[in-house]
């Protein structure tokens, strides 16, 4: 028994081990934390914090920066916790100077690593670069970053600073013109890029890859600069390496925290009474102010508005052309029926539906689209070299997408862009032209 | 980056041929007065900008040589590769037999849609030449058929074919009297649809380069090819390479963008006027000298009293003081035939270039009232000299600069217009009365834009 | 480079063009050392390879083999025709090229316009595709002939006609010599008038020249060669005496001198548009610029210098004389004085060696003597071509819209009106089918019309000035 | 006059746009540096100075161990392969040189690693001037020559086979079991009744949403033409029907959204104290979308020629332009508008503004139109 329990223990300290080192360096726990976290106990409390802080922060892309006051981590990690769906009131009623609560976020932080594949998506996100590698996606300028820090900027100009519209527009210009600066910048790397690409092809000595990337043609050039890149490289080996492990001993690790969730129930239901209260405070809500909430209702509310006038237009559409059709087919019924009219109607059927399936298709969020990072691969449409060149394909270690692919997708989300911004400007033509109206004694001349 | 020229018309190959010339002759010029190394790299700057190079041959220049008739351009072509410094490509030039009878409708509508497949793909073909296409400068006069008609168009095409690009149109000015009859309504087309789609009209009047001609440069009996001369030797000023902003350590790869974000952002103002200090005859240059602060001082009076040349400046000329005076709109309170700026461009070239102190073009008195001297004043430097002159400095604005010379181009053609003179000429090739009035209200709005900065 | 064809209709303009030939040949052998067909000389002559006898392919580069002019001679008598064929410009044209007969039209408009034009339709038609199939960018034909006659008007004018249906897109430039007060034919202002109602139509510009003028200016230089004070001076190779080997010769031929002034001024007129220039002209600028209503296109040419002095170093005087002269009512090629009336546009077309400069002073200094209609105060339009004429080191061309015009034209009106007062000789008119008594009453007003034109505009000469107000705008 | 306070946030918005375009063109610039550098010169001492620990010196001093012997091994059938691969993209003269390469590589294995390509192509050597004067060469001379040093190999294939082998690598059902019942257990302790979506999960339905109107309009205008024959009739009809059946269903979406989002706000962590404190800056993170997980291997974006790249990259640029200036717009919407209907300005700037907030609003700031006095009424 005793021995068992002793194997037991040198298994999950095994696990807990591997899965510290599988974690990237910056946010890597000791073992120990874990241990501790497990007994509640309040010194790990500011370790578990800190390490949900900068798996998160590493998560969403910015900058993990240790100098952060505590109660800004702890808020910050609450934050997206709630954001990712992680409803356990407990955690959010911890005290925000991060002196208790270290099993509550290992609960937290075990719900992360499965629910959000938390190494996985480390690994992926922190991996080496040693190719040309670009995002496949364009998640990242969803939200322009430039609303970061514009209320601090905007602090700077005092309520009595007009600023001129003509300013604005001046502003406006730079931009513009910075966009096609970048452009040709782009335009130029790109065309660098396939040089090289071209011009080293079938020197990689991995030849999925045939040709070197940027990096790895300097690193030929002087090796003596690349140093750190080995030792990332290194490093990162052993990072999976641990990860291989870790799933060997997996099982282990979520039987444990099994039994953490099964004793916190049950230290849960002693003081059930106790806690009633604070439960009840949290869920009758007057409704305060959320911007987040008041933006996506905004957004809701414009949408069902639009779709519900669509709804109505083509409500009368369909009426009308229904009582055109029945009309018609009144008159030539029997006409019809020798042509065997209902047989084709079958044909007909399936081919609308046909028709708006791609439409059902756009409703639904596409899960299996692919994200993050890639490493640029030149493989002309030669047909020696059609190696990997569709996507995904299973037989190869490693899943290609093809540009033409991301071009598609970029494309629709170009237009759909485009239309959005068409949209907007329609829009305030309409507000214009109504204001154009009262103006005294002009008459506008749109361009 | 390199910049595609595109020479349009008998005067925009002129004048191209010339500018070539002189940033060929400049560059490859060991009389940079600067280190070896700067030469050199100031060299490489110069040649990725406007040449590339064949295997070992003369450097070819990256332009696309347009005109509706063949003389000139066989003319141009060859006069450049007499030159044996340089030449242009063989196949990228287009012409035709039969000019465009200084016809803007001709130009625009006749030869431009008929021609556009051709003249695009040689475009195309001289852009994928670029590592990185910075965009493109058309040179053309306003006065005649093809580089004001034709130009307009083409100018929409490559608005149309490579949107992100710039597009700095060079625009010859034609003498006041004398040159083309119907330069007027020409100009008032052409410009007007500029407008829409150049993002800049860098402008040279021919009266003011042939005074300069007479006055300056001391010619006595001055040809097109003399005047030509100084355009060229005005626009290298501004296209030979400089450091890339204050203390920038690359020679700037991005020249055309960095003109345009520093002049041009605001769609209503496109119109820059060019001033160079000091021009002489090349045999005077060496018995002169030129300090930093009298340069300066001069180019900055040039500046507000709206001088076209370093001889005979109005002294009396004064910026407004600020604080007592009331927003824009109100110009009533500013001194007399103050030049009231947008946006201003130094470029300075030669010895001792850092240390020159620019602060007298940091006065916000010389500005608008929307825009503040750090978004309105920008200096380019490098201290390799130009064109043989030890210093030299000049000076690109957006300003007032160009308001009565266009006020009286539209002035005169409205006159025309209004007697319905030579319309017919116009009609018969599809530009109608409408046309003309569209023209007539988008200029008179930028002229209405430009007198109450 | 573009091509143009001559049309010379009738004695006088197959007089002239016979001149133009002669000297345009003379011409491009002065430019073109080598010998080779270049661009210039395609514009007016086509390069044919005659080895294999009778009309060969065309050669469109190297050496000049045999020259044909791209011109159609057209005349109802054979006189002048066959002349030209013994003469020494013979292997010039080919038999294809030309369109006779023998019994004339007896200086009648409406038998030249009416009877031949419908008896000649289809062969001019054929001949003119000919010389225009052998062209690979026609842009302009000329038309030579005179007014008063009746082929060269009648003819002359119905070809007018063809070319407007035939050739659309092609420019027409007619060179009109107007007949004098003491016409020797008595019909000639009723065929005057007749032909006018065609040029107001159908021409593109109208190029009038007046015989006494031609007269006027061949005399007065006899006058100065023959009073000794430039005599030692004159170049023999000069402007009116080119055709023969010296002066005396002249007076030998005296319609020669007066044809060659017109045939030079057929090739200043198209020099720009032959030879290199750092200010081109090209025709098609001509009709553009100096024509600002469709039916004003009359315009008054005159040529400076005349002769050439042998001294090579032009001093500055010479030259800013030559543009002085060219305003002055003497050097006109029609009596008129275009100083004093009303200039709607005018163009200078300087060959030579002459730069921008020289243009630019002697605009300013000519500006405020001259009179230009309100709205075209800078109504200039200039050329620079670098290659003088043969035996100068420049040369003028100016070309006025000017209403001096009106004087001669009304000066017509009135000898017509005298004639048909009396309805005399209109019987010889009326017998032709499609003659009708109603083509002269609209010929009249057609003139009329014109002259009316002219009078309004000159009736705002010497007003006070008032611009139109420009648009407003708001901001 | 007008309040300032108002286009404060747009030019403060602006402002931090042209600074963030400036850092991305900074940084791009560098790497252009870099690229351009790589295919200008490359000076023949300087490269084999730099090659001490890759050259045959390296290979024939120390005795390899086994396990090198072994990776080494690896190494060279993967470079056959890869000379192959060169072989066909390359074409003339490299067809040549691959062939006598591969011959030479055929019979001694062990020996292609350690020594590099003098044996195995003479005319390579004698273009790249190593034996005589220092003479530079570009890499399009010299490219497909390349070596990477031996260290940067064997880090590069360690590496790639670990990446490999966890992409292999499943999950034990054993494993999934336990996690699923945690997950499970744990999941049984939130806030009842657990809502439908997360907030990151609204804001994905969400987008998707966005652009249905339009597409619903575009297939409604396909529709809405005669059609010639009944057939292509009653299809019609039944497209609509079903489009109909779409707009029910994305409105029912919606709906279910509203429900999440109120129900969201009410346990929004910084929500619940004081009014006012949620803090914008912090909701939403960013990148939310990109989460790479289950991408284990290397991923690989393929291009197939240079127009490809130039459009990847151009439309990539678009997207993310469009992106901002969709942000601005709404700034801008909501910043200026205001004050035009205010009506607050002086009169006589009215039309001067307009007409700039015009330009901006309407033509995305290209053109601008012209406002002319209103002729009088007759």
């Amino acid at each position: 028994m005793r021995r068992r329990q002793e194997r037991r223990d040198r298994a999950l300290s095994a696990a807990v081990g591997a899965l510290c080192r599988a974690l990237p360096p910056p946010a890597r726990p000791a073992p120990d934390t874990l241990r501790r976290a497990r007994f509640d106990r309040p010194q790990a409390t500011l370790d578990c914090w800190r390490l949900l802080y900068a798996l998160l922060k590493q998560i969403h892309g910015s900058k993990w920066t240790e100098s952060d006051a505590i109660d800004n981590q702890i808020r910050f990690v609450k934050l997206a916790l709630w954001y990712h769906g992680y409803d356990r009131p407990e955690l959010y009623q911890l005290p925000s100077d991060g002196s208790a609560g270290s099993r509550e976020l290992l609960l937290a932080f075990s719900w992360l690593l499965h629910r959000h594949s938390l190494l996985e998506q480390l690994l992926a996100r922190n991996r080496v670069k040693t190719g040309d590698e670009t995002s496949v996606c364009t998640c990242e300028d969803d939200l322009p970053s430039s609303q970061k820090g514009t209320a601090e900027i905007a602090l700077e100009y005092g309520p009595e600073d007009r600023v001129d519209v003509r300013y604005l527009q001046w502003l406006n210009g730079r931009l513009k013109f910075q966009w096609r600066s970048l452009h040709a910048q782009h335009q130029e790397q790109c065309k660098l890029l396939h040089k090289i690409h071209l011009f080293t092809s079938g020197s990689h000595t991995d030849q999925i890859l045939g040709h070197l990337s940027v990096t790895e043609t300097d690193l030929v050039r002087q090796p003596e600069n690349y140093k750190q890149l080995l030792q990332l490289l290194e490093s990162e080996t052993m990072q999976l390496e641990a990860f291989l492990e870790w799933k060997q001993l997996e099982p282990v690790y979520w039987q444990w925290m099994e039994t953490v969730l099964d004793n916190m129930a049950e230290e849960g239901k002693k003081c059930e009474s106790r806690d009633a209260h604070v439960e009840k405070s949290r869920l009758p809500k007057a409704t305060l102010c959320c911007p987040w909430a008041d933006s996506l209702t905004g957004q809701i509310d414009r949408l069902s508005r639009d779709l519900m006038t669509f709804r109505d237009q083509l409500h009368k559409l369909v009426t009308r052309r229904k009582a055109a059709w029945c009309e018609k087919v009144k008159i030539r019924e029997e006409e019809l029926q020798k042509e065997g009219f209902s047989t084709a109607a079958k044909k007909i059927q399936e081919s609308a539906e046909l028709k708006l399936l791609d439409l059902t298709c756009l409703c639904a969020p596409t899960k299996n689209k692919m994200h993050g990072l890639c490493r640029l691969v030149f493989r002309s449409k030669h047909p020696a070299s059609k190696t990997g060149f569709s996507s995904s394909v299973s037989k190869e270690p490693v899943s290609a997408v093809s540009a033409t692919e991301v071009i598609r997708d970029l494309q629709m989300r170009e237009a759909s862009l485009e239309r959005e911004l068409k949209q907007l400007q329609e829009e305030c033509r309409q507000r214009l032209d109504e204001i154009a109206e009262g103006l005294d004694g002009v008459i506008c001349i749109s361009p | 980056m390199s910049i595609v020229t595109v020479q349009l018309g008998q005067c925009g190959n002129q004048i191209g041929r010339e500018v070539f010339n002189t940033i060929c002759s400049d560059a490859r010029g060991a009389h940079g007065l600067c280190s070896k190394k700067e030469n050199e790299s100031y060299h490489d700057t110069c040649k990725e900008r406007f040449f590339f190079e064949e295997e070992s041959e003369v450097p070819v220049a990256r332009a696309v040589l347009v005109d509706m008739e063949p003389k000139v351009i066989g003319q141009t072509l060859s006069m450049a590769a007499r030159s044996g410094c340089w030449k242009y490509d063989g196949h990228s030039h287009f012409c035709q037999k039969q000019g465009s009878g200084n016809n803007w409708a001709n130009g625009y509508s006749v030869h431009g849609p008929r021609h556009k497949e051709a003249i695009m793909n040689l475009v195309q073909k001289e852009a994928e030449k670029c590592d990185r296409l910075s965009g493109f400068f058309t040179i053309m006069s306003m006065a005649g058929g093809t580089g004001s008609g034709l130009g307009a168009f083409v100018t929409q095409c490559l608005r149309d074919a490579f949107p992100t690009s710039f597009i700095l149109n060079h625009v010859i000015w034609p003498y006041g009297t004398g040159e083309v009859i119907v330069q007027n309504y020409n100009s008032v087309l052409t410009l007007s649809h500029l407008y829409q789609s150049s993002d800049a009209l860098l402008v040279h009047e021919n009266d003011v380069i042939h005074k300069i001609c007479a006055q300056l440069m001391n010619i006595k009996q001055i040809s097109f090819r003399d005047v030509n001369q100084v355009i060229a030797h005005q626009l290298g000023s501004v296209f030979q390479p400089t450091y890339a902003g204050e203390g920038g350590l690359l020679y700037s790869r991005n020249p055309l963008g960095d003109l345009m974000e520093t002049l041009v952002p605001h769609p209503e103002f496109k119109m820059l006027g060019l001033r160079n200090i000091p021009q002489m005859p090349e045999n005077s240059l060496a018995y002169s000298t030129f300090t930093w602060p009298g340069l300066i001082k001069h180019l900055r009076q040039m500046l507000i009293a709206n001088a076209k040349m370093e001889e005979g400046i109005d002294w009396q000329v004064r910026p407004p003081r600020l604080g007592s005076s009331i927003p824009s709109g109100c110009s009533t309170n500013k001194p007399l035939h103050f030049n009231t700026s947008i946006a201003n461009l130094v470029i300075l070239r030669g010895k001792d270039v850092h240390s020159v102190d620019l602060g007298s073009f940091w006065d916000p008195s010389l500005y608008t009232s929307w825009l503040n001297p750090q978004d309105a004043f920008h200096a380019w430097k490098t201290p390799r000299a130009f064109n043989k002159y030890e210093k030299s400095a000049s000076l690109v604005s957006n300003s007032q600069f160009l308001l009565k010379p266009l006020d009286n181009v539209v002035g005169k053609a409205w006159n025309m217009f209004a007697s319905k003179a030579y319309i017919h000429q116009y009609t018969k090739y599809g530009i109608e009365e409408e046309d003309f009035l569209d023209s007539f209200t988008a200029l008179e709005q930028v002229i209405s834009s430009y007198t109450i900065l | 480079m573009a091509q143009s064809v001559v049309v010379q209709v009738g004695q006088c303009g197959n007089q002239v063009g016979c001149r133009f030939w002669d000297l345009a040949l003379r011409e491009h052998a002065a430019v073109n050392k080598k010998g080779i067909y270049d661009e210039a000389l395609s514009s007016f002559f086509r390069n044919i390879d005659t080895r294999s006898g009778g009309d060969g392919p065309d050669i469109y580069k190297g050496k000049i083999c045999s020259l044909k002019a791209r011109a159609l001679l057209i005349d109802m008598e054979e006189g002048v025709v066959n002349e030209i064929l013994q003469g020494p410009l013979r292997d010039v044209f080919d038999s294809k090229q030309l369109i006779t007969d023998v019994s004339g039209s007896g200086n009648n408009w409406a038998v030249g316009h009416k009877v031949y034009g419908c008896q000649y339709r289809d062969d001019i038609v054929e001949k003119l595709r000919k010389n225009a199939e052998h062209c690979d960018c026609l842009q302009c034909f000329f038309i030579i002939h005179s007014m008063g006659g009746g082929t060269g008007s009648g003819l002359g004018t119905f070809v007018l006609n063809l070319l407007e249906d035939e050739f659309p897109e092609v420019y027409r430039f007619v060179t009109s010599v107007y007949p004098s007060g003491e016409d020797d034919v008595i019909t000639s202002p009723y065929n005057s008038v007749l032909a006018m109602k065609e040029l107001n139509e159908h021409a593109d510009c109208v190029l009038p020249i007046e015989n006494e003028s031609l007269f006027d200016i061949v005399n007065k230089i006899h006058q100065m060669i023959n009073s000794g004070k430039l005599g030692s001076t004159v170049k023999q190779n000069s402007l009116v005496t080119s055709s023969a080997g010296s002066a005396k010769s002249v007076q030998e031929k005296p319609f020669d001198a007066m044809n060659n002034i017109v045939a030079n001024l057929l090739l200043n007129l198209t020099s720009s548009a032959r030879f290199e220039g750092s200010l081109n002209m090209d025709l098609n600028e001509i009709s553009m610029n100096l024509v600002p209503f469709p039916r004003l296109h009359y315009l008054v040419s005159s040529l400076t210098p005349l002769y050439t002095l042998a001294d090579v170093n032009v001093p500055s005087r010479r030259l800013d004389q030559m543009f002085s002269d060219a305003f002055s009512r003497d050097h006109q090629l029609i009596q008129a004085d275009p100083k004093h009336s009303l200039y709607l546009a005018c163009a200078l077309l300087v060959r030579g060696n002459v730069q921008v400069s020289d243009l630019r002073r002697n605009i300013e200094r000519l500006k405020p003597s001259l009179h230009f209609v309100s709205w075209n105060q800078e109504g200039w339009k200039t050329g620079l071509c670098s290659v003088p004429p043969v035996g100068h080191s420049h040369s003028l061309l100016a070309l006025a819209n000017n209403t001096c015009v009106k004087p001669t034209f009304i000066e017509l009106k009135d000898r017509f009106m005298k004639l048909y007062k009396k309805k005399a000789h209109l019987h010889h008119y009326l017998h032709v089918d499609g003659m009708e008594q109603s083509c002269f009453s609209e010929a009249m007003s057609s003139l009329s019309d014109l002259i009316e034109e002219y009078n309004e505009l000159d009736a705002t000469k010497g007003g006070p000035r008032t611009d139109p107000s420009r648009l407003k705008i708001a901001v | 006059v007008a309040d300032g306070a108002g286009p404060c946030r747009l030019a403060a918005a602006l402002a931090a746009a042209l600074g963030e375009g400036a850092e991305r063109r900074r940084e791009l610039e560098g790497r252009v540096a870099r690229s351009r550098d790589l295919l200008r010169h490359w000076g023949s001492e300087e490269e084999e100075g730099s090659q001490p620990g890759t050259g045959s010196s390296g290979g024939h001093e120390n005795r390899p161990s086994p396990k090198e012997l072994e990776e080494l091994e690896l190494l060279n059938k993967a470079l056959e392969k890869a000379l192959k691969v060169r072989k066909s993209i390359l074409k003339t003269p490299l067809e040549v040189q691959g062939a006598t390469g591969e011959k030479s590589v055929g019979k001694k294995s062990c020996g292609f690693l350690q020594e590099p390509s003098k044996k195995e192509d003479p005319t390579a050597e004698s273009a790249l001037g190593r034996s005589t004067s220092p003479r530079t060469v570009t890499l399009q001379e010299k490219g497909c020559q390349l070596k990477l040093p031996l260290p940067y190999r064997k880090a590069y294939s360690r590496n790639s086979r670990a990446w490999k082998r966890c992409h292999l690598c499943q999950t034990s059902v054993e494993a999934a079991a336990a996690r699923n019942r945690f997950i499970e257990g744990i999941q049984t302790t939130f806030c009842s009744p657990m809502p439908a979506f997360s907030p990151a999960e609204i804001e994905e339905e969400l987008k998707v949403l966005q652009d249905i109107p339009a597409l619903l309009s575009q297939h409604v205008e396909a529709e809405s033409a005669d059609h010639p024959t009944l057939q292509r009739e009653y299809e019609s009809l039944l497209t609509l029907e079903s489009l109909q059946t779409t707009v029910s269903q994305c409105l029912h979406k919606l709906q279910l959204l509203r429900t999440a989002v109120e129900s969201q706000m009410s346990l929004c962590p910084d929500c619940t104290g004081d009014a006012g404190s949620c803090s914008p800056a912090c909701i939403p993170p960013r990148g939310q979308m990109c989460d790479s997980a289950g991408m284990l291997a290397v991923p690989l974006l393929c291009y197939s020629s240079f127009q490809e790249l130039r459009d990847l990259f151009a439309l990539k640029l678009k997207v993310s332009m469009l992106h901002q200036e969709i942000a601005l717009q709404k700034v801008m919407m909501a910043e200026l508008l205001p004050v035009l209907e205010s009506r607050l300005y002086p009169e006589t700037s009215a039309a001067q503004l307009y007409r700039a907030i015009y330009t901006q609003l309407c033509e995305g700031g290209r053109r601008f139109p012209v406002l002319l006095p209103r002729p009088r009424a007759v």
